[in-house]
């Protein structure tokens, strides 16, 4: 197929598309409208087990088996980056050399470094009460590992990543959950049941039964997933290079 | 009068997602694709979701244009040493 | 609507417009810049809606985006170190009247909540956003000097 | 005005979309189309959180507000939201890392290149 054809194949269609998608549009509820009933529903629920942060309430605790099928989208995604970009028999290993960093950067970077990484974990810790979560958090930790490499050089961040730490904490951190939510089963009535733990008193760190758990099992298994998907991408970019003369 | 401010959000992330769309070059579509990060984060703000908001933050200001950036990189190096090898 | 989100809402449309408008035409070096100057206009506008909404709590978004936002400019600095080298940016006039606005916003909020723990918050917030804002700008100009790739 | 903005959120969500859609059939780098999904998905996120949106009503986090003092917006399209945002990124990864396999292979990232290859 020609890219003349495939244009004219792609605007036809995508006009199309446009018109569904505008009539569909103007039968919507009007935007800002009163009418909300799960909202409504979700809330009530959630203040009824002192979780202040509705939207945690409702990711760990209301539709916590969701999360599970979230969490293994990730933990899948990630297996399969690792697959795809592990080093092959016709690559080898070349030490980059350093980079010469200019030195406010390099004071930059090593002092946000444990501020960013601080602020990660209170991201995480503090999910069930303001805004914030095991997923934000999450990233933000695993992200402020990489000012190392960005600050300074990658053989510095290597040094302080043991990748199988990371791996055994990402396998770890994921039957956490699926073990909370089996204790769930076992020791009151569903799987991922929020009535083990008692429920706390409002907007404190230990209010909402299993929130707290779910959550830190969640932002430990992000902050890993991420670590070991850069950690790929960084040895595929920066070291891995194809052997000469094959 | 006080829809000013989602209307202002929804206007730049529509403009934004339209540039990031038309610049062809994936470096500097990286760099647009942060700016729609930021973009996106104002507007859940507005829309009063914090909680996303901070996941876009988190997730769109560093670490999608790191993933895009080594991406690029690695394909440049890799078009580098055929070109060499040639 | 009150005067703080009236005053988040010029910023948003005057400064991200700009900001977009630089990253989206002109050679490199001006786009690195807007990238820069675009996380650095938004966390004050955020701070401005947390303080329009009354709700503190959204002040954790500007935390964030002050850590985040030069970090990511410190990632297009590294990964294109090569490109930018042949034509460094220069910019500081813009990097320091955005540092400025970042600054009268952070003053600005804090006589709005007095001393106190969140005033302490928002001061951090302000000196994270303007030194990384102004270190990011550095690197950009020529943080990372490379010996062959690393 | 006011009906404009019963359906402005929704129309920017399908604007967005079929931009992006544009983009990747359009696109001559896979690493542009990466790009150009992951715009598809943020139309899915403004889409959804302007279902949820209630006017002057303020998020469902009681942190620092006392329970019932003001109306809140939906919280189920945010927890909906919350999570893709996160997964979404990781699934780039993988779509990325999948744009170096076929680097690997083929030595090109134009869609057209690698059909000739293939035909």
């Amino acid at each position: 197929m020609s890219r003349r054809v495939r244009l004219w194949l792609v605007l036809a269609a995508g006009t199309g598309l446009a018109v569904l998608l505008v009539a569909a549009c103007l039968d919507l509820p009007n935007f800002g409208g009163d009418r909300h009933p799960y909202g409504d529903r979700a809330v009530r629920a959630s203040i009824a087990r002192h979780t202040a942060n509705v939207i945690s309430s409702v990711n760990f605790d209301q539709r916590a088996f969701d999360t599970l099928g979230e969490m293994t989208i990730l933990f899948g995604a990630v297996l399969g980056c690792v697959m795809l970009l592990r080093q092959t028999r016709d690559e080898h290993r070349a030490r980059p050399r350093p980079a010469e960093v200019a030195p406010p950067v390099r004071r930059y970077a090593l002092l946000v470094l444990p501020v960013a990484l601080v602020t990660g974990i209170y991201v995480v810790a503090h999910g069930q009460l303001s805004p914030g979560g095991g997923f934000q958090g999450g990233v933000v930790a695993a992200t402020a590992l990489h000012l190392l490499y960005l600050g300074a050089d990658y053989g510095a961040l290597e040094r302080i990543r043991p990748l199988g730490v990371y791996e055994v904490g990402d396998a770890l951190a994921a039957s956490a959950y699926v073990v909370l939510g089996l204790a769930g089963l076992l020791g009151s009535t569903a799987f991922l049941a929020n009535s083990l733990l008692p429920y706390g008193t409002f907007n404190t760190l230990s209010s909402g039964g299993t929130v707290p758990l779910l959550n830190a099992a969640i932002g430990m298994e992000v902050a890993c997933a991420v670590v070991l998907l850069l950690a790929r991408f960084l040895d595929q970019a920066v070291e891995i290079e194809k052997e000469n003369g094959e | 009068m006080a829809d000013a401010v989602i209307v202002v959000a929804l206007l730049l992330v529509a403009a934004t997602a339209t540039v990031a769309v038309a610049t062809r070059d994936p470096a500097r579509q990286a760099l647009v694709l942060s700016v729609l990060g930021v973009v996106l984060a104002v507007l859940f703000t507005v829309f009063q979701a914090p909680d996303v908001g901070l996941s876009q933050l988190a997730v769109g200001s560093a670490l999608t244009p790191l993933l895009l950036m080594l991406t690029v990189r690695k394909v440049r190096r890799r078009g580098r040493d055929e070109e060499h090898e040639r | 609507m009150n005067g703080w989100t009236l005053a988040a809402t010029v910023g948003l449309a005057g400064g991200l417009g700009t900001a977009l408008w630089g990253v989206a035409t002109g050679p490199l070096r001006r786009r690195v810049v807007a990238q820069n100057l675009a996380t650095a206009l938004a966390c004050p506008a955020m701070l401005l809606l947390a303080q329009g909404y009354g709700r503190p709590a959204y002040v954790d978004l500007g935390l964030v985006l002050a850590l985040l936002g030069p970090v990511g400019t410190l990632v297009f600095a590294r990964l294109l170190a090569d490109e930018l080298a042949e034509d460094p940016p220069r910019a500081w006039v813009a990097t320091w009247a955005v540092a400025a606005l970042g600054a009268v916003t952070v003053i600005a909020l804090c006589v709005a909540t007095g001393p106190s723990r969140a005033m302490a918050k928002l001061l951090v917030i302000g000196a994270l956003l303007i030194g990384g804002n102004v270190i990011a700008s550095r690197a950009l100009a020529g943080g990372f000097r490379r010996v062959g790739r690393g | 005005m006011t009906d404009v903005m019963h359906v402005l959120p929704y129309l920017v969500a399908a604007w967005v979309f079929l931009a992006g859609c544009y983009g990747l059939a359009t696109s001559r780098n896979l690493i542009h189309a990466v790009g150009c999904l992951s715009v598809c998905q943020a139309a899915t996120y403004v889409l959804l959180l302007g279902v949820g949106y209630r006017k002057d009503a303020t998020a469902p986090v009681f942190s620092d507000i006392k329970p019932g003092s003001r109306t809140v917006v939906d919280p189920v399209v945010q927890a909906l939201t919350l999570t893709d945002v996160v997964v979404g990124a990781t699934v780039t990864a993988l779509l990325l890392a999948l744009v170096v396999q076929i680097a690997k292979r083929h030595g090109t990232v134009d869609p057209d290149e690698l059909s000739e290859l293939r035909g």
